[in-house]
């Protein structure tokens, strides 16, 4: 009870507060803050002989130095934000059906579809997908029997099939909170521009996106976020094209057993995203917290 | 929790009659965790050599790693029955097991890597054929270290002679990977799982690929015009091992396991369960002839003269090879 | 009804109506939300449409505007059909219930929006908007917020935005409905002024009679998706011609019975209870039928003896006072009338005369039979 | 434009084009999974050979071991139900502190450590596995060296995994409860102790039936989320893997019908699990829920 | 001002009050919410605290209910001392400004809460339920949802989950607050007849005049955390003892100015702009003081001719209409007096007598100075 006649009973306040504060401390420190303290270190020491580890920024240095893995982090930085874009721009008209046309039962019942893939795992959706776009798959097939195609081509393994399936699997994670950013946009807002005489484009720009920003952006950084830290979808369509920094990561962990290699990648994207993340959302005059209510 | 050994080894090693028969005469209950080379490495470095009581890796990938992580418990020869071993496997295993005067790994079962070909579709006699035009797409390597030492045989070089010179080896290992990147867009993909390999091979999405023999052989088992080739350059030999991790609770049913895995009937078993061969002393005798037939066909007397048995890695070597792999798998 | 309510002038002068509605209708699937209704606006004029929550005031004003189409009927402003024209080619603007401001603006670029999508000059706008914002008593709020405003000057914005481009009609929607009450009594009186100092024909909705009856020059009583009567304030308030409009607007004393006697215009009501009341008619009533009569709380007069009221040749009632309602000037005293028990409410007189009464007190009360109202059964059937 | 706004006919017409185009575009990968699940061929890949149920009842020794008969699957999609299980109840639990660690009490630095709930949601799964596998395994290697006290569950396994996952799920947890607690109007809490209840009868027959539908929500997303997690699954797990590592190791083997069946089984499992919660719920799962 | 309010006996018989506030302070940092207030409430009564947003009412009736504990100061309910007694231990109960009814229980479990808790059988709570639900008029509603009732039903629910408890006191924040207005008006009536009927004491807060005049025994007026005047409705209304009060309790006119004669407790006020209005002094007013005058609407008489006015001995003025204001009974028209061009608003005699007035018009008013009110300077610095 947050009256003030606890004031009276301020031990037991005070318990409560601890009581309450005991998990997330532990979580945040004990899951979030050390061990990426941990990794921070690991990142900033070398090994000169077995066993022997000394402070250095060679893990960085190499990272620099090798062009293929700043290659790969700069590919997978643009790639993300490509991905991020198109599911944008994929996601909003859809949205903007189910917040601001479907009414009723079609409302819920599109809001819901949007929903049920989503309830079956990432590595599902890419089984799918590669169902479909391999060599012997679906949609080669399909081609070569409309004649389309002399031969099945191989769908799978470009940067296309990459960034498609990138964008199917972030596709819920932008329409749902444009969808609740553009309900909460009052329709007599748009009538009242309408009125005005505003068109379609300038109420899209001066009401529309202006209202929805906090929606767009939370659902680029989520999205964005997916899809750099993603591991299955690039690995599984990428085949041998893929070059995806996570994977890179995985790559210096589990089959080079370097970790300090591999926690100085995993420094750089973290780093990675939080710029990119903060660029957004400095661009677009949002604050974090509010942003990640939304989504 | 005594009574449990927890192995951590490769598909096939541990096949369940003999399993069944392990556990019914020792008491022991058998618990399989499947892996290849390098997750073993990550697992035991992850867990500090905890939660297995007995691992499987190559031969010559124990020294690096224990000396690097310190992974691994030396063996106890004395709980051992040398004699069930094949006694120049045995020294040569040991030879390259050995840190700090301690032995680390014994041998159990050893193969060789080198070309399995649709002989009705094509031919090939030495790795660089994987890169010839007239199979373009329809060719495929793994992505990993056996592939450069290969690839580095073929261009006349002795890359295990430049174990010791890591600067002369990263020349070569960057010629290598030049010579890779050139051959990238005559591969399907880099394989990595064998069944993906066989699949490719039984539809004829894929011609010819760098594999081990037994995946050769059973191919060939199912369709005769594919053959496993030990190619001009030679054969990559390796030996997997026994090693105790460092942490291993039950070393007593890990020796239990190793001498009961060398009983020549056994040890023929697991053979045929791998389609490879093992170090048992007399287990050969008692190898399917089929198997034997298929070896002799892939091993003439050259051939088998000029397989390429893998020294143990030094510390180092791997991260040379890391990033030219790395770099391969990057290029366009 | 609605036959003789549009062919009623509602124009006052012989000037071009500025908004014409021939025969309107709009249905929700077998609702009929607005009915067969047809009205006319006088160019200048402020006209408010009045009636209870669903009557269909908000339909009739967006079919106006062009957010709907009319199932049927014409709709003709400034003497423009409208068939077909979308709301930003209409030359009317709107202001909405919840006033719509753009909170993503401030109180500049939203009253400059409209002319900025016409195209205008920065500068042009920007003289505009200074020029209106001065006008609505708001000068030199333009860089505000909207969510720095008050609710009265949020209101003062949303008139401003539409009023800068003169349009020849402007449509306002409950637009004090979320005020507080001292607020609404403030703006209302603003309202009324600012409508004349601009001249723009005024179309305003709301269910609140008094607002209705302040502001307006002509006001149409709505209800079930018709118009019941269409008058000045003063005509809905003297001369109500349905029942509902009688009950509707300014609280009314309501009596239900059969006419016990008619004698010219003027009907005897026999409610069930007993009680008997003298009323005018309005429309046919015959001896018998079902009637209503009304009797407004200020019509009747107290009085502590009956004499008083025999003298000034009122007939009168006996009667117990069962609550006595102190509001200042708008004190009332609730009365049991004596036979019936009949619930009766008086306003008492301004002047305090009968500030000392007491609860249980026998008083006497009578009323002028012309100043109450009795309608006849078809129309009581339908207020039913 | 919106519904009341006139919208001409090309633009109607696009809508309805646009929305097909794009619901089978969410729908086909899915449709092709099922359908191949069916298909008697040894591989999920076209031409059609008729239909079986093969890869459902399968029996362990033949040729098409079934999803019923294939124990490893079996065993790791146990495996998952019981990760999901703790993480579940673990982030509704600390979700829930939380909420009301946010809500209702006031102290020096919750600003900061209410944004700090939410950075889990930004750090990639990969780096929240690595990172948490590092000071794991540098904890228990401490314990070891110190004390020779062998943490097993800082080893990676199921419990690292649970904790993993448990790390950022917990995050959505409390951002779902937390909405909703911030709507919760405390008056009703006031009232109900000025008609005297105690402090307890007040979060029990109050509070927490507020709190229900958020609750059941956190649940099943963190249920659903740790399901389908992999990214930091696949650098915790230890022998044991949950049902997408699984998966995902079969898949680059080559796939076989058998993960069609099992992701059949899934859509319809998890189909019937929202169906249920949907039905709880009448008012259609609004947008918050996710 | 406090002190003597509290000094004044509220309570009506010898009985002891209900509830005694002395001396009862609460600060928000340097800011007094409530400041030093004393009060006294009869049993059995029904007591307004009628005062503007933020002047501290909610903070009072908080304290009463012990949500807060006072700074300084002690509270009575009933004859025990309430300091450090939990608002679950108190003999009071509280509706709320939005009701707080437990949106997921139904009816009867909302009205039922209260003796559950109380560990009452539950075929007790079940016959208590009903009763109560009978007796605010909503017999049968036991099973209904929460969302499924009007809100004036809302207002019933919440009343009766209070009042089944039987508490010593009941208190009420506003609970008009959120409805409008012509329920207003009915729930105002019923809530009077309500309190009538359970003899239950009430103390009722409200910003709205009209609700604290209609439904009150004794009214306090509230500003800035202290009461400025505390008694009946009529006391209030004619006897307002501040002019903080004068301006708040009904519409007023004001005329701000200076004294420019004094004759016994006659004070002519003369406004910057020259009007000249004669009123009663309250309290001590010099010669050249700052004052404030007061004159209600309806207090005021309206004339065409002067002489009529003359006639009945009023000083009167000369205006011109600027503005009619029809409102049924409650019309009212804005003058413009001649010379000063002061804004004065009188209310039209509910005979229909001035309907007739045109804007632009000439028109004369006076009234009884006697009638008027005059505060003294220190009065009219502090309300300003
Ligand atoms: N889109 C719709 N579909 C079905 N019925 C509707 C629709 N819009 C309005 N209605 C119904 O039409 C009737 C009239 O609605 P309208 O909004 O015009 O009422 P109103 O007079 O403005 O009421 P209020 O004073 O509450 O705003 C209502 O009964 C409403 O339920
Ligand atoms: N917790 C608080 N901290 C600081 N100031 C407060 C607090 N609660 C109330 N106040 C201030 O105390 C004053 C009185 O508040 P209170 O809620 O009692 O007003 P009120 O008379 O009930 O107003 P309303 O009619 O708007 O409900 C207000 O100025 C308010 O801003
Ligand atoms: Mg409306
Ligand atoms: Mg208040």
């Amino acid at each position: 009870m947050p009256t003030e006649s606890t004031r009276s009973a301020m031990p037991y306040a005070r318990l409560m507060l601890m009581l309450l504060l005991a998990p997330a401390l532990l979580w945040l420190l004990g899951l979030i803050v050390l061990p990426h303290v941990e990794l921070g270190i690991l990142s900033l020491r070398a090994r000169v002989a077995p066993r022997v580890y000394e402070a250095s920024l060679a893990q960085y240095r190499t990272f620099i130095e090798e062009p293929l893995y700043w290659h790969t982090f700069v590919r997978t930085a643009l790639m993300s934000i490509l991905a991020t874009a198109v599911t944008l721009v994929m996601a909003f008209p859809i949205a903007w059906t189910i917040a601001k046309l479907a009414r009723g039962r079609n409302k819920s019942m599109l809001f819901v579809l949007c929903l049920i893939p989503f309830w079956v795992s990432e590595t599902v959706r890419t089984l799918g997908w590669m169902i479909l776009l391999r060599e012997s798959g679906v949609l080669p097939q399909l081609l070569v029997w409309l004649g389309l195609s002399p031969a099945p081509i191989e769908m799978l393994y470009h940067d296309a099939t990459i960034l498609v399936g990138l964008v199917y699997t972030s596709m819920l994670f932008m329409v749902i909170p444009l969808i609740s950013a553009l309900e909460s946009l009052d329709d007599s807002l748009i009538e009242a521009a309408y009125d005005l005489g505003g068109n379609g484009w300038s109420i899209l720009r001066q009401i529309v996106i202006p209202h929805a920003a906090p929606g767009i952006v939370a659902g680029c950084i989520v999205v964005f976020m997916l899809t750099l830290g993603n591991y299955l979808t690039p690995t599984l369509l990428g085949g041998k094209n893929s070059q995806w920094f996570t994977e890179q990561i995985y790559t210096q962990f589990i089959t080079r057993f370097n970790w300090e290699q591999g926690a100085a990648f995993g420094f750089l994207l973290l780093g990675l995203s939080t710029a990119i993340v903060w660029a957004g959302l400095r661009l677009s005059g949002q604050k974090f917290g509010e942003v990640m209510q939304r989504s | 929790q005594e009574k449990t050994l927890r192995l951590l080894t490769w598909a096939d090693y541990a096949p369940a009659d003999v399993v069944a028969q392990f556990e019914k005469e020792s008491g022991y209950k058998v618990e399989l965790t499947l892996s290849n080379n390098e997750e073993m490495i990550s697992k035991l470095r992850a867990t500090g050599g905890a939660g297995f009581d007995l691992a499987q890796p190559s031969q010559d990938r124990i020294t690096g790693p224990q000396q690097e992580f310190g992974i691994y418990k030396s063996m106890d020869l004395s709980k051992l029955k040398a004699e069930l071993f094949i006694p120049s496997m045995l020294e040569a295993t040991k030879k390259n097991t050995t840190l700090g005067g301690k032995v680390y790994g014994l041998p159990h079962i050893w193969g060789t890597d080198g070309l399995v070909v649709n002989t009705s579709l094509t031919k090939m006699a030495d790795y660089p054929d994987l890169c010839r035009g007239d199979v373009k797409g329809k060719t495929a390597v793994r992505l990993k270290r056996p592939t450069l030492l290969a690839f580095a045989f073929a261009s006349g070089k002795d890359p295990f002679a430049l174990y010791s010179n890591p600067k002369a080896y990263g020349a070569l290992m960057d010629d290598v990977g030049k010579t890779m990147i050139a051959c990238k867009g005559n591969l399907k993909f880099f394989w990595d799982n064998k069944d993906q390999l066989l699949n490719g091979m039984r539809t004829g999405e894929i011609v010819g690929a760098m594999m081990w023999d037994t995946g050769g052989w059973k191919l060939n088992g199912e369709k005769a015009e594919i053959q496993f080739i030990a190619p001009k350059s030679g054969a990559l030999g390796w030996i997997d091992t026994f090693a105790i991790p460092a942490k291993g609770k039950n070393d007593a049913a890990a020796y239990a396991w190793i001498n009961f895995n060398l009983r020549p009937e056994i040890a023929a078993r697991v053979a045929k369960s791998a389609g490879n061969f093992t170090a048992s002393q007399g287990a050969d005798q008692l190898m399917d002839a089929k198997l034997k037939a298929q070896f002799a066909a892939s091993f003439p007397e050259a051939a088998l003269k000029n397989v390429k048995w893998y020294p143990a890695v030094p510390a180092g070597i791997e991260e040379i090879e890391g990033r030219v792999l790395d770099r391969i798998k990057a290029a366009n | 009804m609605s036959s003789d309510v549009s062919a009623a002038p509602t124009a006052s002068g012989a000037a071009q109506p500025d908004l014409q509605a021939t025969h309107v209708t709009k249905h929700y699937g077998a609702f009929h939300a607005v009915d067969d209704l047809s009205l006319e606006v006088a160019r200048g004029s402020f006209f408010s449409i009045l009636g209870p929550s669903g009557c269909g005031k908000t339909t009739l004003l967006r079919m106006i505007a062009g957010f709907l189409s009319p199932d049927s009927g014409a709709i003709q402003i400034g003497g423009q059909a409208m068939n077909g024209v979308p709301p930003n080619r209409r030359p009317v603007n709107m202001v909405f219930q919840h006033l719509a401001l753009f909170p993503m603006m401030n109180v500049g670029d939203n009253v400059g929006y409209g002319l900025a999508r016409r195209g205008v000059a920065k500068d042009e706008i920007k003289r505009r908007v200074g020029d209106m914002l001065e006008r609505v008593s708001l000068p030199g709020a333009q860089d505000k917020r909207v969510d720095q405003l008050s609710g009265g000057q949020k209101q003062r914005v949303a008139i401003a935005r539409s009023l800068v481009l003169e349009p020849t009609l402007l449509l306002l929607d409950e637009p004090l409905g979320a005020l507080d009450l001292k607020l609404r009594e403030h703006m209302k009186i603003e309202l009324k002024q600012l409508q004349a100092a601009f001249g723009t024909t005024f179309v305003y909705i709301t269910h609140d009679q008094s607002e209705a009856l302040v502001l307006s020059d002509h006001v149409a009583v709505m209800n079930h998706g018709r118009f019941e009567q269409v008058g000045t304030p003063q005509q809905l308030y003297y001369e109500p011609q349905t029942p509902f409009v009688a009950g509707f607007v300014g609280a009314n004393n309501r009596i239900a019975g059969r006419a016990s006697d008619v004698n010219g215009n003027l009907v005897t009501v026999t409610s069930a209870d007993g009680m008997v009341v003298p009323a005018r008619a309005m429309g046919q009533v015959q001896l018998g039928d079902a009637v209503e009569a009304f009797v407004r709380p200020e019509v009747a007069r107290l009085a502590r003896q009956s004499v008083t009221l025999a003298d000034a040749g009122l007939p009168f009632f006996s009667a117990r006072v069962a609550s006595l309602l102190f509001d200042g000037a708008n004190s009332a005293v609730l009365l049991h009338e004596e036979n019936s028990h009949t619930e009766f409410r008086i306003a008492l007189p301004q002047t305090g005369q009968f500030a000392d009464l007491a609860v249980g007190e026998r008083v006497h009360f009578g009323f002028d039979p012309q100043r109450a109202v009795c309608f006849a059964p078809s129309q009581a059937e339908r207020s039913a | 434009m919106i519904a009341s706004l006139p919208r001409p006919l090309w633009l109607r017409a696009s809508t309805v084009v646009y929305g097909l185009l794009f619901f089978a575009f969410l729908f086909l990968p899915l449709v092709v999974v099922a359908v191949f699940a069916f298909n008697d061929a040894a591989y999920p890949a076209p031409p059609w050979r008729g239909f079986t149920l093969d890869w459902f009842l399968g029996g362990a020794d033949t040729a098409r071991r079934g999803l019923f008969a294939d124990s490893a699957m079996l065993g790791s999609l146990w495996t998952s139900v019981v990760v999901a299980c703790w993480v579940t109840v673990l982030s509704v639990l600390v979700g829930t502190a939380n909420a009301f660690l946010i809500e209702r009490t006031q102290f020096r630095g919750k600003q900061a450590l209410s944004l700090l709930m939410l950075a889990p949601l930004v750090i990639p799964g990969v780096i929240l596995g690595i990172s948490i596998l590092a000071f794991a395994s540098r904890i228990a290697n401490l314990a070891d060296d110190l004390w020779a006290l062998e943490l097993n569950f800082l080893r990676p396994g199921l419990p690292l995994v649970v904790l993993g996952q448990f790390s950022y799920i917990v995050s959505i947890a409390t951002l779902t409860i937390t909405a909703r607690l911030k709507r919760f109007d405390v008056t009703l809490e006031e009232a109900a102790y000025n008609l005297g209840a105690s402090r307890a009868a007040v979060f029990t027959t109050i509070t927490l039936p507020y709190l229900q539908p958020a609750l059941i929500g956190a649940a099943a997303i963190s249920f659903l989320m740790s399901f389908e997690n992999f990214n930091t699954t696949l650098m915790l797990v230890g022998s044991d893997a949950p049902l997408t590592v699984m998966m995902y190791g079969r898949m680059r083997e080559g796939a076989t019908p058998v993960l069609n069946a099992v992701s059949l089984f899934l859509m319809v499992a998890s189909a019937l699990l929202a169906l249920t919660l949907l039905r709880g719920k009448p008012s259609a799962q609004g947008p918050a829920a996710v």
